[in-house]
């Protein structure tokens, strides 16, 4: 289902590098489980290698830091391609052609770099590879179990905890589970909180949701950290969670547990490690000179559906997650 | 701002003295009374009990380091802390297989951390400001290296006794926050230690030459300080059952914020510990009130902003005639 | 100035200022003639800063009017004061530390282009030199000069604004006896140019010397303006006071025979800025330290206190050789030292005046660290009434008592410890007639209680008739010694100025060359 | 440039004095020699111009914010202006569609939230450390309210010519520094302002009673303040190519930790603004360093504090005796 069709990075050297090859990952957050299973995972290809090699770059969260981080890689001539977890989709965006004028090609995972969340086909000179999936996609299936399970349900009370308004890709997912959510007169979203991807956070903003909404039926979270927090307010309130739909997202070990534990309904997973393997690969790829495939589906690259369920995973009983946070 | 300003005040029952000293207090019970009549989910046992639970280590902080201030310092590190003490409790709860000795961690680790802060800051002769901002980086490295990046997940209940449990409705950690205010308010208005801050803060000359161990006593505010954080590390990590590298990013700013909010100056020598608590919730009430009104997030800073900039001017006005 | 009425320069009328539940000033009226020396006294508290405060633009008064050249004056503010030419030379100091002493005397009137500051600051500073003649060092930060200096540099600040109205408030007040001749000179050369001064001061013989009308006030009332030459000085005190007070300096207790161990003892002490100080003070004996301003008593009394390091040389307490030197240690063996700046070293002004007077003593109101309120409460309060500390609050705020009750906060802090050894440095700096005579009193029995005394001050009559003997003290060294009372200030003097003057001052022979004042 | 009357003086070569002055450049030049030597990708005219350029933003925040903190106050809200101020650049760019005056409108939106800073400070009476910190929570509210949560993207090249170009190999960003660094450092110490801002900071009762319009001294270097963050905001969307609300978060800290590093004084009346680009520079070269020497980034948090602490203690060390 992924976009088979090869072609060969214009920014890569027709001829292709031989001998060692220096990627430098850059993480969002060098201090964050997520990033860490990405580098985890594009390490673990690396060795496989044997003469690659990859070095991780603190993001800091921040935008700007990222964007200096491309400039300084592109102008260093010290690593021959990028790794890129991206902080923001179009800011960094400015930096990739600078990369790309110094034969550096980049790989993204998690988001698409450009100016549109839900195209993953390269948008920006630079970009070799895209591995990520539809946010917006994904987002309407979790949003989707919510409504199914909320069928005759009237009404059927949702809170959502969303990481924080304010970044886009939350602000998308945000608006595509109301898309799905808005359409049904039995759903009511009573609440949206702001997680802020913190288990305290969350468990407070959880707290006070329930003070207003007693009675809730469905959980919507963007993120496992989050979920997790939740579910501490939610359990010490007396709330039996399998009396509810909950869900996380992001697949991280914890939630799996809790889902096959059939706490959590349903969990929308990532598969980080991979990721990280596949990004190696295409930069690696482009730097030698081989062919390249500009868009992978995150969603295919583990062995369980994007969304699982205790049933789902029942049939994969080896799967645990790709990270922990 | 010279002598001009704190000359003001009005004569027989000092209304604007008044005013200026509750002024925080007056914003907590003003937003209170709205958000009683603005919701009925907002006046209940559980939710107060609940605000009171969830803030109750942010005040720890804030209760200690109205102490520091007072002291005329700064402690900028108590997030940072806190991150390690909260890591520091779980890795020993699972790797010494002992959640009570791992709660036990954490003020213990937080006091050590806090004495680092007082001997370099007295040794080295540093500010404070700038010596706690350095030492937060350590520290923060520290949590994550301890960590090596990732969470340390406790499952045991004796571990999330701390954080979950309480006495009745009423949460240990309500508990531990009036217990702590009550013995910190006693010695900053009932002991020796309390008025050598005070002068400390006020004049730190004057009190070296009156005997008093200057770099003594803001050593033990930075101690104590530390030890706050530690203590309330233990009742967060408690609380989410994971010792977490990040936990404590940006506490330190918001409890310096309440004990600034409660009025205490940051030139130091003046001060009472109760502001502060209620410069705490103050902020506390406006997080609960977008929650439970499900008002538009977009809005909030905007509106802390704002209740902040209005218990000032409160309080300020009140100086005026 | 003789002939007909001059104008008015400033008047106020029906004045009034409160602060809290004091009355500062209570329908003040007071006219201000151009071109006069106007005496301006009254006891500590009388509400004297309060009036140059509010003439100055500092204060905002509740009621009353100000008028200034004739014109009624509405807002009012220091910038406009200055403007119309109104400056003041506040009570306690107030400079820019970092600052140096040109830039601070000509702060806020440097000459400029479009904000762009011309480098003429050192010869405009030399031109106001020659009037003044000083000799303090232009570049120098003004932090790092001594507290009578920085009082120059207030004078000069003033005299910088070339204003026509100039409020001193206690400008003497660290200044030795010929310095404050030298502002003499600078006040009759100003009256000559038209300049009208306003001369706030405790020193009443200065104030009929040097003033043309006197104006007298008590408890924020004016009590009358009169001609100096009108006045005496049991008149003024009498008025300020409202009763007749006697201003003669007490009789000494008897000095400890000479073979008595002393209380404390330097043996050629050196450190920063003590050159070789050796002396001994014995239980009830009152040692006094005369010197010119900058000579270096401050830096003795505290080498002795243990604030400053000692490079060489022993301190001994009763007989024991002090090793462990510090404020803390001192106090231990049961020293106290009031020291020279109240304001920066003495008081912690944040604090109530019950907190600043225990404070040395808490271990004595508490019980393993707890306070015994009580106790304290009786003790201070005690204490206030018995020096007449105004207002008698306890828990009064005590940054803004008038500054001569600070003082008294001050000693009664020290007085509190029942001290073997007390040093006092320049202890009645800005106290008035009244309480002067109270802590000579204090100072005397105190001393026939056994409690040896190390007595700095810039009046000499003080330090020569409060003291059994009198160190003279020129560049960190004791130069000499007399003794005390049937001593005459002009032998003191005249022995402080001989051979080689030390490089600070001015003095003598400049204040000889005629041409300025 | 230093405005701090050169200490005592007189008296030869004071060399504690120099090394308390310099501590901050002997760092910078200690690090630039280290890593000139561990690395040939450190020392090349790329890199140190990449250097310069990318944190020439901060660096003009640090000198506004080096005069803020000499006039005794503290600016913690050029954070949030920056993220308002290039929002707004962003946002007139795209809805007016021109480049030029979305850039002109970035100063001009950060002067305009300076200014309000500085009003609400002197009329209200606040503390800048508060006020600022409300205002910073306005501000950020405010940025996102602008966006409505999302990204504003500008293609056009006009709007990234700021940003991106320079006059030769020496971008525009390092330019603009070069001359806003020359003017603040002229202001400080060859005008009337300047040394009122000193003399504001120093005393701010001696400055009253000189004449000086403290409110007004101050409020100007408010203004001051968030100019320099509009500036640093037209360079930093520019760069970018799109507003977003969160552009400017922390900045405001580091900004102050480059102030404080360099030695000027929290407590106001000294200061020097080149110390301040020192500051600024040292924690890029760290920053720069661990991304080129490949090291570990769990270390440079924990590192980063280390080297404000050595060059604390190195600046502190030398005023002993
Ligand atoms: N800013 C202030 N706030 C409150 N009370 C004040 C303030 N300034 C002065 N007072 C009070 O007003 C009264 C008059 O004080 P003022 O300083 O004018 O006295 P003074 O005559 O100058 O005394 P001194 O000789 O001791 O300097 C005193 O009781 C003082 O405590
Ligand atoms: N902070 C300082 N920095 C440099 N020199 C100082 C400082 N304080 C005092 N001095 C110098 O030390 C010497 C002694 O000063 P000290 O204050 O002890 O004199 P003093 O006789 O007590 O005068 P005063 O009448 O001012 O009390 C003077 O030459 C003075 O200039
Ligand atoms: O929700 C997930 C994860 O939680 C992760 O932190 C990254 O972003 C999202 O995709
Ligand atoms: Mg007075
Ligand atoms: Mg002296």
């Amino acid at each position: 289902n992924s976009d088979v069709s090869q072609v060969y990075s214009s920014s890569a050297p027709p001829s292709g590098k031989t001998g060692p090859v220096r990627i430098a990952l850059l993480a969002s957050s060098s201090q964050n489980g997520f990033n860490k299973a990405v580098y985890d995972g594009a390490v673990a290809r690396a060795k496989e290698y044997g003469d690659v090699e990859v070095t991780i770059f603190d993001g800091k969260f921040d935008s700007q830091t990222q964007f200096n981080q491309v400039q300084n890689v592109a102008s260093q001539g010290t690593y021959d391609g990028i790794v890129l977890v991206p902080n923001d989709n179009v800011g960094i965006a400015a930096a990739i052609p600078a990369a790309a004028r110094a034969k550096i090609p980049v790989a993204t995972t998690l988001f698409p770099v450009g100016p549109k969340l839900t195209e993953l086909k390269p948008q920006v000179e630079g970009i070799v590879s895209t591995v990520a999936a539809d946010t917006e996609a994904n987002s309407k299936k979790l949003a989707e179990g919510a409504v199914k399970y909320c069928e005759g349900k009237d009404p059927c009370r949702v809170a959502i905890l969303i990481g924080q308004l304010q970044f886009p890709f939350d602000n998308l997912r945000n608006k595509a589970y109301r898309s799905v959510l808005d359409g049904h007169p039995n759903i009511k979203v009573v609440a949206t909180g702001q997680g802020n991807y913190d288990r305290d956070t969350s468990l407070k903003a959880m707290q006070n949701i329930l003070q207003a909404n007693p009675k809730l039926d469905v959980l919507l979270s963007n993120a496992d950290q989050q979920t997790i927090g939740a579910q501490v307010a939610l359990e010490s309130a007396g709330v039996d969670l399998t009396k509810m739909y909950v869900t996380g997202g992001g697949g991280n070990q914890e939630a799996i547990k809790q889902v096959r534990a059939g706490k959590w309904a349903a969990d929308q997973v990532d598969f980080p490690n991979s990721m990280g393997k596949a990004a190696l690969e295409q930069v690696v790829n482009a730097v030698r000179g081989r062919p390249v495939t500009p868009v992978i589906d995150a969603n295919t690259l583990g062995p369980v559906p994007v969304i699982v369920t205790k049933e789902i995973l029942g049939e994969h009983p080896d799967f645990t997650g790709e990270w922990a946070d | 701002m010279t002598a001009t300003a704190s000359a003001r005040a009005g004569s027989g029952v000092n209304v604007p003295a008044l005013v200026r000293h509750y002024a925080v207090l007056i914003m907590l019970v003003a937003l209170f009374v709205v958000l009683s009549v603005s919701t009925s989910s907002f006046l209940t046992l559980t939710n107060l009990l609940n605000i009171l639970n969830q803030n109750a280590p942010l005040a720890i902080i804030a209760v200690a380091g109205t102490l520091v201030v007072i002291c005329g310092g700064f402690d900028l590190s108590t997030g940072a802390i806190f991150s390690v003490a909260n890591v520091v409790a779980a890795w020993v709860a699972l790797h010494l297989n002992s959640p009570v000795l791992g709660l036990i961690a954490a003020p213990l680790a937080g006091a050590a951390l806090g004495l680092v802060n007082g001997v370099a800051i007295t040794r080295l002769r540093i500010h404070s400001f700038l010596a706690t901002l350095a030492s937060s980086l350590v520290y923060a490295g520290l949590a994550v290296l301890i960590t090596g990046g990732f969470l340390i997940s406790v499952q045991a209940t004796g571990f999330t006794a701390l954080g979950r449990g309480g006495i009745g409705p009423v949460y240990y950690a309500i508990v531990i926050l009036a217990l702590f205010a009550l013995l910190s308010g006693f010695l900053l208005n009932r002991t020796a230690f309390g008025r050598y801050v005070l002068s400390v803060g006020g004049n730190a000359e004057a009190a070296e030459l009156s005997g008093i161990r200057v770099n003594r006593i803001k050593l033990y505010t930075f101690l104590y300080s530390g030890l706050a954080a530690g203590i309330a590390a233990a009742i967060g990590v408690s609380r989410i059952g994971t010792g977490q590298p990040q936990a404590g990013d940006g506490m330190q700013l918001l409890a310096i914020a309440a004990v600034i909010l409660g009025g205490t100056s940051i030139y130091g020598g003046v001060g009472a510990i109760w502001r502060s608590v209620c410069g705490v919730y103050l902020l506390a009430l406006i997080d609960n009130g977008f929650d439970i009104l499900n008002a538009n997030p977009f809005f909030k800073d905007l509106t802390t902003g704002v209740v902040i900039l209005a218990a000032v001017a409160l309080s300020v006005a009140s100086k005026r005639r | 100035m003789e002939g007909a009425t001059p104008a008015a320069a400033v008047t106020v009328r029906d004045l009034s200022v409160r602060f809290g539940s004091t009355q500062a000033l209570d329908s003040v009226s007071v006219s201000l003639a151009e071109g006069e020396v106007h005496g301006l006294v009254g006891e500590n508290g009388a509400g004297k800063s309060t009036l140059g405060k509010v003439v100055g633009g500092l204060y905002q008064p509740d009621s009353g009017e100000l008028e200034v050249f004739g014109r009624p004056v509405h807002r009012w503010d220091t910038r406009r004061a200055q403007d119309a030419g109104v400056v003041i030379i506040a009570q306690e100091l107030c400079l820019v530390p970092a600052l140096t002493v040109a830039e601070n005397v000509f702060l806020g009137r440097e000459s400029r282009t479009f904000g762009v500051l011309h480098a003429n600051l050192r010869a405009r500073y030399r031109k106001l030199e020659e009037i003044c003649g000083f000799g303090l060092p232009p570049d120098a930060p003004v932090e790092t000069l001594p507290i009578a200096d920085q009082q120059k540099v207030e004078i000069m600040r003033a005299l910088a604004r070339e204003a026509r109205v100039i409020v001193m408030d206690e400008p003497t007040s660290s200044l030795t006896a010929d310095e404050s001749e030298r502002l003499h000179e600078i006040m009759r050369w100003l009256r000559e140019r038209g300049t009208t001064v306003v001369y706030v001061t405790h020193f009443l013989d200065d104030v009929l010397a040097n003033c043309d009308r006197v104006t007298v006030m008590r408890d924020g009332r004016v009590i009358r303006t009169a001609e100096a030459a009108a006045e005496t000085k049991a008149g003024l005190v009498e008025a300020m006071l409202g009763e007749p007070v006697d201003v003669l300096l007490p009789d000494l207790p008897p000095a400890p025979p000479p073979d008595t161990e002393p209380v404390a003892e330097m043996r050629d002490v050196r450190g920063d800025a003590v050159r070789g100080v050796s002396l001994r003070v014995r239980p009830g004996e009152i040692v006094g330290l005369a010197g010119l301003v900058g000579s270096g008593r401050t830096e003795i009394a505290r080498a002795l206190f243990g604030c400053d390091r000692i490079e060489s040389g022993q301190v001994l307490f009763r007989g024991e050789p002090v090793t462990d030197a510090s404020p803390r240690a001192s106090i231990a063996r049961g020293m106290a030292m009031i020291p020279e700046d109240r304001r920066a070293q003495g008081l912690v002004l944040q604090r109530p005046v019950l907190e600043n007077v225990t404070l040395p003593h808490l271990g004595r109101f508490s019980r393993s660290g707890v306070l015994s309120r009580g106790s304290e409460r009786a003790a201070v309060r005690e204490l206030v009434e018995r020096l007449g500390v105004r207002p008698a609050a306890l828990d009064g705020d005590v940054s803004v008592y008038s500054g001569g009750n600070q003082q008294k906060v001050l000693f009664a802090k020290w007085l509190l410890g029942r001290p073997e050894f007390l040093i006092l440095d320049e202890p009645t700096r800005g106290v008035d007639v009244g309480a002067k005579s109270r802590i000579y009193q204090l100072i005397v029995e105190v001393a026939a209680a056994g409690t040896g005394i190390l007595l700095i001050s810039s009046e000499l009559e003080e330090v020569i008739g409060l003291s059994h003997r009198v160190h003279l003290v020129r560049g960190g060294a004791v130069v000499g010694e007399v003794p005390g009372p049937g001593t005459s200030v002009d032998e003191v003097l005249q022995r402080l100025f001989e051979v080689g003057q030390p490089q600070q001052s001015p003095s003598a022979d400049e204040t000889e060359t005629g041409g300025r004042p």
